[in-house]
Protein backbone atom coordinates (compact mmCIF):
# COMPACT_ATOMS: atom_id res chain seq x y z
CA UNK A 1 0.00 0.00 0.00
CA UNK A 2 1.18 3.34 -0.97
CA UNK A 3 0.47 6.43 0.82
CA UNK A 4 1.48 10.14 0.09
CA UNK A 5 2.70 12.31 2.65
CA UNK A 6 2.75 16.00 2.84
CA UNK A 7 3.81 18.82 4.88
CA UNK A 8 4.95 17.91 8.54
CA UNK A 9 4.33 14.28 7.68
CA UNK A 10 6.41 14.13 4.82
CA UNK A 11 9.10 15.64 7.01
CA UNK A 12 8.55 13.22 9.89
CA UNK A 13 8.47 9.90 7.62
CA UNK A 14 11.29 11.69 5.27
CA UNK A 15 9.35 10.29 2.44
CA UNK A 16 6.89 11.81 0.01
CA UNK A 17 5.58 8.30 -0.91
CA UNK A 18 5.21 5.71 2.32
CA UNK A 19 5.62 2.15 0.78
CA UNK A 20 3.94 0.00 3.54
CA UNK A 21 4.75 -3.89 2.80
CA UNK A 22 1.73 -5.85 1.46
CA UNK A 23 1.98 -8.56 4.00
CA UNK A 24 0.68 -5.89 6.94
CA UNK A 25 -2.63 -6.10 6.68
CA UNK A 26 -4.73 -2.67 6.42
CA UNK A 27 -8.39 -2.45 5.41
CA UNK A 28 -9.31 0.45 7.06
CA UNK A 29 -8.58 4.44 7.48
CA UNK A 30 -8.36 2.97 11.88
CA UNK A 31 -6.33 1.07 10.93
CA UNK A 32 -3.93 2.29 8.81
CA UNK A 33 -3.70 5.50 11.46
CA UNK A 34 -3.07 2.64 14.17
CA UNK A 35 -0.19 1.54 11.96
CA UNK A 36 1.47 4.59 11.70
CA UNK A 37 1.64 6.28 14.53
CA UNK A 38 3.06 2.28 15.99
CA UNK A 39 5.82 3.03 12.92
CA UNK A 40 6.69 6.55 13.69
CA UNK A 41 6.25 7.64 17.65
CA UNK A 42 6.53 11.26 16.21
CA UNK A 43 3.04 10.86 14.58
CA UNK A 44 1.17 10.18 18.40
CA UNK A 45 -0.91 13.63 17.20
CA UNK A 46 -1.63 11.60 13.97
CA UNK A 47 -5.16 11.88 14.74
CA UNK A 48 -5.18 15.29 13.83
CA UNK A 49 -4.62 14.19 10.97
CA UNK A 50 -7.17 13.46 7.84
CA UNK A 51 -7.09 10.76 5.59
CA UNK A 52 -7.59 11.20 1.83
CA UNK A 53 -8.95 8.50 -0.16
CA UNK A 54 -8.79 8.69 -4.10
CA UNK A 55 -8.87 12.30 -3.28
CA UNK A 56 -11.53 12.87 -1.10
CA UNK A 57 -11.36 13.03 3.13
CA UNK A 58 -12.73 9.47 4.43
CA UNK A 59 -13.32 8.45 7.57
CA UNK A 60 -12.36 6.20 9.66
CA UNK A 61 -14.55 3.50 8.70
CA UNK A 62 -13.68 4.00 5.43
CA UNK A 63 -12.02 0.94 3.91
CA UNK A 64 -9.00 1.02 1.85
CA UNK A 65 -7.04 -1.54 -0.17
CA UNK A 66 -3.60 -0.65 -2.41
CA UNK A 67 -6.02 -0.04 -5.22
CA UNK A 68 -6.93 3.40 -3.50
CA UNK A 69 -4.71 6.87 -3.71
CA UNK A 70 -4.21 7.52 -0.30
CA UNK A 71 -3.33 10.28 1.25
CA UNK A 72 -2.18 11.69 4.84
CA UNK A 73 -3.43 15.18 5.34
CA UNK A 74 -1.79 17.35 8.14
CA UNK A 75 -3.92 20.15 9.59
CA UNK A 76 -4.13 22.68 6.77
CA UNK A 77 -2.84 25.89 6.42
CA UNK A 78 -3.45 27.67 3.23
CA UNK A 79 -4.31 31.19 2.52
CA UNK B 1 -21.55 29.08 -22.05
CA UNK B 2 -19.04 30.94 -20.01
CA UNK B 3 -16.93 29.65 -17.82
CA UNK B 4 -18.25 30.64 -14.43
CA UNK B 5 -14.82 29.48 -12.11
CA UNK B 6 -11.59 29.53 -12.38
CA UNK B 7 -9.42 27.66 -10.50
CA UNK B 8 -5.12 27.67 -10.73
CA UNK B 9 -2.55 26.46 -8.32
CA UNK B 10 0.76 27.88 -9.30
CA UNK B 11 4.04 28.52 -8.54
CA UNK B 12 4.29 31.46 -10.48
CA UNK B 13 3.24 35.01 -9.18
CA UNK B 14 -0.22 35.40 -9.26
CA UNK B 15 -1.96 38.26 -11.16
CA UNK B 16 -4.70 40.03 -9.32
CA UNK B 17 -5.93 41.53 -12.88
CA UNK B 18 -6.07 37.75 -14.42
CA UNK B 19 -8.76 37.24 -11.77
CA UNK B 20 -10.14 40.61 -11.96
CA UNK B 21 -10.75 40.07 -15.39
CA UNK B 22 -12.23 36.54 -15.40
CA UNK B 23 -15.07 37.49 -12.69
CA UNK B 24 -15.88 40.82 -14.86
CA UNK B 25 -19.17 40.20 -16.58
CA UNK B 26 -21.91 42.75 -17.87
CA UNK B 27 -25.27 41.25 -15.57
CA UNK B 28 -23.03 42.25 -12.55
CA UNK B 29 -22.04 45.42 -10.41
CA UNK B 30 -20.21 44.07 -7.06
CA UNK B 31 -16.88 42.31 -7.45
CA UNK B 32 -15.44 41.28 -4.22
CA UNK B 33 -11.31 40.83 -4.31
CA UNK B 34 -9.79 38.96 -1.49
CA UNK B 35 -5.24 39.07 -1.82
CA UNK B 36 -3.57 37.10 1.02
CA UNK B 37 0.08 38.40 0.74
CA UNK B 38 2.81 37.81 2.86
CA UNK B 39 3.45 39.79 5.73
CA UNK B 40 6.60 40.24 7.73
CA UNK B 41 5.49 39.44 11.60
CA UNK B 42 3.29 36.70 12.54
CA UNK B 43 2.93 36.20 16.53
CA UNK B 44 5.66 37.96 17.34
CA UNK B 45 8.22 36.54 15.28
CA UNK B 46 9.86 38.15 11.87
CA UNK B 47 9.45 35.95 8.92
CA UNK B 48 11.66 35.74 6.12
CA UNK B 49 9.33 34.02 3.85
CA UNK B 50 6.58 31.11 3.11
CA UNK B 51 6.85 28.26 2.00
CA UNK B 52 3.44 26.16 0.36
CA UNK B 53 3.08 22.84 -0.24
CA UNK B 54 -0.30 21.45 -1.94
CA UNK B 55 -1.68 18.06 -2.92
CA UNK B 56 -2.24 19.75 -5.74
CA UNK B 57 -4.87 17.44 -7.52
CA UNK B 58 -7.01 17.26 -4.53
CA UNK B 59 -6.53 21.21 -3.48
CA UNK B 60 -8.07 21.39 -7.18
CA UNK B 61 -11.03 19.21 -6.56
CA UNK B 62 -11.93 21.09 -3.31
CA UNK B 63 -11.44 24.52 -4.67
CA UNK B 64 -13.67 23.81 -7.46
CA UNK B 65 -16.56 22.26 -4.54
CA UNK B 66 -16.12 25.75 -2.80
CA UNK B 67 -16.29 27.60 -6.02
CA UNK B 68 -19.64 25.66 -6.61
CA UNK B 69 -21.21 25.93 -3.41
CA UNK B 70 -20.05 29.74 -3.15
CA UNK B 71 -22.10 30.03 -6.90
CA UNK B 72 -24.77 28.19 -5.38
CA UNK B 73 -25.22 29.37 -2.19
CA UNK B 74 -24.94 33.21 -2.63
CA UNK B 75 -26.40 34.44 -6.02
CA UNK B 76 -22.60 35.57 -7.23
CA UNK B 77 -22.36 35.42 -11.19
CA UNK B 78 -18.62 33.82 -11.73
CA UNK B 79 -15.70 33.06 -9.53
CA UNK B 80 -11.95 32.86 -9.50
CA UNK B 81 -9.66 30.64 -6.54
CA UNK B 82 -5.62 31.17 -7.54
CA UNK B 83 -2.82 29.83 -4.82
CA UNK B 84 0.60 30.32 -4.82
CA UNK B 85 2.99 27.18 -4.15
CA UNK B 86 6.70 27.36 -3.38
CA UNK B 87 8.29 29.89 -2.54
CA UNK B 88 6.64 32.99 -1.78
CA UNK B 89 8.57 36.65 -0.31
CA UNK B 90 7.27 39.42 1.85
CA UNK B 91 4.82 41.32 0.08
CA UNK B 92 3.85 38.42 -2.15
CA UNK B 93 0.65 37.08 -2.86
CA UNK B 94 -0.09 33.71 -1.09
CA UNK B 95 -4.26 33.64 -2.68
CA UNK B 96 -6.56 35.22 -4.88
CA UNK B 97 -10.30 35.17 -4.50
CA UNK B 98 -12.12 37.06 -6.97
CA UNK B 99 -16.11 36.94 -7.06
CA UNK B 100 -18.80 38.96 -9.00
CA UNK B 101 -22.64 39.74 -8.19
CA UNK B 102 -25.34 41.45 -9.37
CA UNK B 103 -25.34 42.94 -6.14
CA UNK B 104 -22.44 43.82 -3.93
CA UNK B 105 -23.41 42.07 -0.65
CA UNK B 106 -23.68 38.74 -2.13
CA UNK B 107 -20.44 39.41 -3.79
CA UNK B 108 -18.86 40.24 -0.18
CA UNK B 109 -20.38 36.89 1.37
CA UNK B 110 -18.89 34.56 -1.35
CA UNK B 111 -15.75 35.88 -1.01
CA UNK B 112 -15.24 35.92 2.66
CA UNK B 113 -16.98 31.93 2.98
CA UNK B 114 -14.52 30.72 0.14
CA UNK B 115 -11.44 32.45 1.54
CA UNK B 116 -13.18 30.68 5.42
CA UNK B 117 -13.54 27.33 3.57
CA UNK B 118 -10.12 27.35 1.26
CA UNK B 119 -8.09 27.62 4.69
CA UNK B 120 -10.23 24.59 6.30
CA UNK B 121 -10.36 21.93 4.02
CA UNK B 122 -8.04 22.22 1.03
CA UNK B 123 -4.50 20.59 1.12
CA UNK B 124 -2.39 23.13 1.63
CA UNK B 125 0.03 23.76 4.06
CA UNK B 126 2.58 26.48 4.40
CA UNK B 127 5.79 26.76 6.08
CA UNK B 128 7.16 29.74 8.08
CA UNK B 129 10.76 30.35 7.70
CA UNK B 130 11.83 32.41 10.61
CA UNK B 131 15.16 33.85 11.66
CA UNK B 132 15.51 30.69 13.87
CA UNK B 133 14.54 27.94 11.33
CA UNK B 134 11.27 26.57 9.36
CA UNK B 135 8.18 25.41 10.86
CA UNK B 136 4.99 23.98 9.68
CA UNK B 137 2.01 26.50 10.21
CA UNK B 138 -0.97 24.43 12.59
CA UNK B 139 1.72 21.20 12.69
CA UNK B 140 1.80 19.86 16.30
CA UNK B 141 3.94 16.51 15.10
CA UNK C 1 4.99 58.30 7.38
CA UNK C 2 3.41 56.39 4.63
CA UNK C 3 1.07 57.92 2.84
CA UNK C 4 -2.52 55.73 4.38
CA UNK C 5 -5.29 56.89 2.32
CA UNK C 6 -5.69 57.61 -1.19
CA UNK C 7 -8.33 59.85 -2.39
CA UNK C 8 -9.08 60.12 -6.09
CA UNK C 9 -12.36 62.03 -8.45
CA UNK C 10 -11.38 61.07 -11.88
CA UNK C 11 -13.05 61.11 -15.21
CA UNK C 12 -10.04 58.47 -16.57
CA UNK C 13 -10.75 54.82 -16.52
CA UNK C 14 -9.85 53.72 -12.64
CA UNK C 15 -7.25 51.04 -12.02
CA UNK C 16 -7.73 47.97 -9.87
CA UNK C 17 -3.43 47.41 -10.14
CA UNK C 18 -3.08 50.81 -8.57
CA UNK C 19 -5.61 51.28 -5.31
CA UNK C 20 -4.33 47.04 -5.35
CA UNK C 21 -0.70 48.40 -5.10
CA UNK C 22 -1.10 51.60 -2.87
CA UNK C 23 -2.25 49.61 0.04
CA UNK C 24 -0.17 46.84 0.08
CA UNK C 25 1.99 46.67 2.68
CA UNK C 26 4.57 44.47 4.21
CA UNK C 27 2.65 44.54 7.48
CA UNK C 28 -1.09 43.26 6.04
CA UNK C 29 -1.70 39.66 5.22
CA UNK C 30 -5.50 41.14 4.04
CA UNK C 31 -6.09 43.00 1.07
CA UNK C 32 -9.92 43.65 -0.17
CA UNK C 33 -11.11 45.54 -3.02
CA UNK C 34 -14.41 46.50 -3.71
CA UNK C 35 -15.02 47.36 -7.94
CA UNK C 36 -18.25 48.51 -8.29
CA UNK C 37 -18.73 47.93 -12.39
CA UNK C 38 -21.85 49.34 -14.77
CA UNK C 39 -24.21 46.41 -15.24
CA UNK C 40 -26.62 45.93 -17.75
CA UNK C 41 -29.92 45.83 -16.22
CA UNK C 42 -31.67 47.29 -13.86
CA UNK C 43 -34.81 47.06 -11.72
CA UNK C 44 -36.17 45.08 -15.63
CA UNK C 45 -34.32 48.16 -17.55
CA UNK C 46 -31.40 48.00 -20.10
CA UNK C 47 -28.90 50.55 -19.01
CA UNK C 48 -26.60 51.52 -22.38
CA UNK C 49 -24.35 53.68 -19.69
CA UNK C 50 -24.24 55.36 -16.57
CA UNK C 51 -23.08 59.44 -15.81
CA UNK C 52 -21.47 60.35 -12.58
CA UNK C 53 -21.64 63.81 -11.69
CA UNK C 54 -20.03 65.14 -8.36
CA UNK C 55 -19.44 68.14 -6.30
CA UNK C 56 -15.78 67.34 -6.15
CA UNK C 57 -14.20 69.45 -3.50
CA UNK C 58 -16.89 68.19 -0.65
CA UNK C 59 -16.56 64.72 -1.55
CA UNK C 60 -13.11 64.63 -1.72
CA UNK C 61 -13.60 65.85 1.80
CA UNK C 62 -16.41 63.14 2.95
CA UNK C 63 -14.08 60.54 1.60
CA UNK C 64 -11.22 61.63 3.32
CA UNK C 65 -13.53 61.26 6.60
CA UNK C 66 -14.70 57.78 5.32
CA UNK C 67 -11.11 56.54 4.89
CA UNK C 68 -9.91 57.58 7.84
CA UNK C 69 -12.86 56.24 9.98
CA UNK C 70 -12.41 52.96 7.94
CA UNK C 71 -8.81 53.06 9.63
CA UNK C 72 -9.39 53.94 12.96
CA UNK C 73 -13.05 51.65 13.26
CA UNK C 74 -11.14 48.60 11.92
CA UNK C 75 -7.64 48.19 12.72
CA UNK C 76 -7.23 48.81 8.60
CA UNK C 77 -3.74 50.03 7.48
CA UNK C 78 -4.11 51.54 4.48
CA UNK C 79 -6.90 52.31 2.05
CA UNK C 80 -7.65 53.82 -1.46
CA UNK C 81 -11.08 55.34 -2.80
CA UNK C 82 -11.31 56.17 -6.34
CA UNK C 83 -14.40 57.43 -8.14
CA UNK C 84 -15.29 57.86 -11.83
CA UNK C 85 -17.39 60.57 -13.08
CA UNK C 86 -18.39 61.31 -16.42
CA UNK C 87 -19.78 58.94 -18.44
CA UNK C 88 -19.14 55.20 -17.42
CA UNK C 89 -19.77 52.38 -20.28
CA UNK C 90 -21.26 48.88 -19.36
CA UNK C 91 -18.54 46.93 -17.58
CA UNK C 92 -16.60 49.55 -16.92
CA UNK C 93 -15.59 50.70 -13.34
CA UNK C 94 -17.36 53.02 -11.25
CA UNK C 95 -15.69 53.14 -7.68
CA UNK C 96 -12.91 51.02 -6.42
CA UNK C 97 -12.68 50.60 -2.56
CA UNK C 98 -9.25 48.69 -1.49
CA UNK C 99 -7.97 48.10 2.30
CA UNK C 100 -5.15 46.48 3.69
CA UNK C 101 -5.03 44.94 6.88
CA UNK C 102 -3.13 42.84 9.09
CA UNK C 103 -5.88 39.87 9.32
CA UNK C 104 -8.50 39.59 6.62
CA UNK C 105 -11.12 39.92 8.57
CA UNK C 106 -10.60 43.84 9.29
CA UNK C 107 -10.05 44.23 5.82
CA UNK C 108 -13.59 42.72 4.59
CA UNK C 109 -15.28 44.54 7.03
CA UNK C 110 -13.51 48.23 6.75
CA UNK C 111 -13.75 47.76 2.88
CA UNK C 112 -17.67 46.68 2.85
CA UNK C 113 -18.38 49.70 5.28
CA UNK C 114 -16.59 52.03 2.98
CA UNK C 115 -18.62 51.03 0.20
CA UNK C 116 -22.26 51.39 2.55
CA UNK C 117 -21.21 55.07 3.40
CA UNK C 118 -19.78 56.30 0.56
CA UNK C 119 -23.26 55.75 -1.24
CA UNK C 120 -24.64 57.15 1.72
CA UNK C 121 -23.01 60.23 2.25
CA UNK C 122 -20.73 61.43 -0.92
CA UNK C 123 -21.86 63.83 -2.65
CA UNK C 124 -21.77 61.51 -6.57
CA UNK C 125 -25.32 61.35 -8.36
CA UNK C 126 -25.48 58.98 -11.07
CA UNK C 127 -27.58 59.19 -14.09
CA UNK C 128 -28.84 55.96 -16.48
CA UNK C 129 -29.44 56.22 -19.83
CA UNK C 130 -32.01 53.79 -20.50
CA UNK C 131 -33.93 53.03 -24.16
CA UNK C 132 -36.28 55.15 -23.79
CA UNK C 133 -34.53 58.42 -21.74
CA UNK C 134 -32.57 59.24 -18.99
CA UNK C 135 -33.18 59.35 -15.15
CA UNK C 136 -30.73 60.76 -12.13
CA UNK C 137 -31.50 57.64 -9.69
CA UNK C 138 -32.40 58.15 -6.43
CA UNK C 139 -34.29 61.44 -7.19
CA UNK C 140 -37.81 62.51 -6.88
CA UNK C 141 -37.80 65.87 -7.97
CA UNK D 1 -26.28 84.66 -2.70
CA UNK D 2 -25.12 82.07 -4.62
CA UNK D 3 -26.44 78.11 -4.68
CA UNK D 4 -24.34 75.47 -6.23
CA UNK D 5 -26.61 73.16 -8.16
CA UNK D 6 -26.22 69.26 -9.18
CA UNK D 7 -28.24 66.43 -10.79
CA UNK D 8 -31.95 66.40 -10.51
CA UNK D 9 -31.57 70.02 -8.85
CA UNK D 10 -29.42 72.01 -11.31
CA UNK D 11 -32.01 70.29 -14.13
CA UNK D 12 -35.01 71.92 -12.48
CA UNK D 13 -33.25 75.89 -12.22
CA UNK D 14 -31.47 74.93 -15.27
CA UNK D 15 -27.92 76.37 -14.14
CA UNK D 16 -25.06 75.12 -12.09
CA UNK D 17 -25.29 77.90 -9.88
CA UNK D 18 -28.20 79.45 -9.18
CA UNK D 19 -28.27 83.41 -8.27
CA UNK D 20 -30.52 84.72 -5.42
CA UNK D 21 -31.14 88.29 -5.55
CA UNK D 22 -29.60 89.95 -2.47
CA UNK D 23 -33.21 91.68 -1.77
CA UNK D 24 -34.32 88.74 -0.39
CA UNK D 25 -33.62 87.66 3.02
CA UNK D 26 -32.61 84.45 3.81
CA UNK D 27 -30.48 83.53 6.90
CA UNK D 28 -31.12 80.36 7.60
CA UNK D 29 -31.05 77.06 5.85
CA UNK D 30 -34.73 76.92 6.44
CA UNK D 31 -35.40 79.85 4.84
CA UNK D 32 -33.94 79.00 1.54
CA UNK D 33 -35.30 75.46 1.42
CA UNK D 34 -38.54 77.68 1.66
CA UNK D 35 -37.49 79.85 -1.13
CA UNK D 36 -36.28 77.56 -3.24
CA UNK D 37 -40.19 75.36 -3.24
CA UNK D 38 -41.90 78.56 -3.42
CA UNK D 39 -39.95 79.52 -6.66
CA UNK D 40 -39.77 75.91 -8.00
CA UNK D 41 -42.93 74.05 -7.66
CA UNK D 42 -40.69 70.90 -9.19
CA UNK D 43 -38.86 70.95 -5.94
CA UNK D 44 -41.21 70.51 -3.99
CA UNK D 45 -39.79 67.95 -2.56
CA UNK D 46 -36.72 70.05 -1.18
CA UNK D 47 -36.91 68.60 2.08
CA UNK D 48 -35.67 64.96 0.02
CA UNK D 49 -32.71 66.78 -0.36
CA UNK D 50 -29.34 68.27 1.53
CA UNK D 51 -28.25 71.52 2.12
CA UNK D 52 -24.35 71.49 2.16
CA UNK D 53 -22.65 74.97 3.87
CA UNK D 54 -18.78 75.51 3.07
CA UNK D 55 -18.78 71.80 2.13
CA UNK D 56 -20.14 70.09 5.21
CA UNK D 57 -23.65 69.03 5.83
CA UNK D 58 -25.79 71.56 7.45
CA UNK D 59 -29.08 71.51 9.34
CA UNK D 60 -32.24 73.49 9.14
CA UNK D 61 -30.92 75.89 11.78
CA UNK D 62 -27.79 76.96 10.52
CA UNK D 63 -27.06 80.48 9.49
CA UNK D 64 -25.96 81.49 6.06
CA UNK D 65 -24.80 84.54 4.22
CA UNK D 66 -23.69 85.77 1.12
CA UNK D 67 -20.15 84.68 1.95
CA UNK D 68 -20.53 80.69 2.71
CA UNK D 69 -20.79 78.62 -0.19
CA UNK D 70 -23.89 77.07 -0.14
CA UNK D 71 -25.33 73.85 -1.97
CA UNK D 72 -28.15 71.93 -2.86
CA UNK D 73 -27.32 68.11 -2.47
CA UNK D 74 -30.13 65.87 -4.05
CA UNK D 75 -30.23 62.14 -2.99
CA UNK D 76 -27.10 61.03 -3.18
CA UNK D 77 -26.08 57.76 -5.33
CA UNK D 78 -22.50 57.41 -6.17
CA UNK D 79 -20.94 53.76 -6.16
Amino acid sequence: MKVKCFGIVKEIVNQEILEIDGNVKISTVQELRTFLSKQFPEMSNINLCMVAVNQSYADDHTVISSKDEIAIIPPVAGG
Amino acid sequence: MDKLIDIKISDKVLSVDACYNFVLDQSCGGNVLFVGTVRDMNKGEVIKKLAFESYVEMAIKEMKKIAYSCLEKFDAKKIALHHRIGDVGLEEIAVIIAVSAKHRKAAFEACEFAIDELKKSVPIWKKEYLENGSYWVNARP
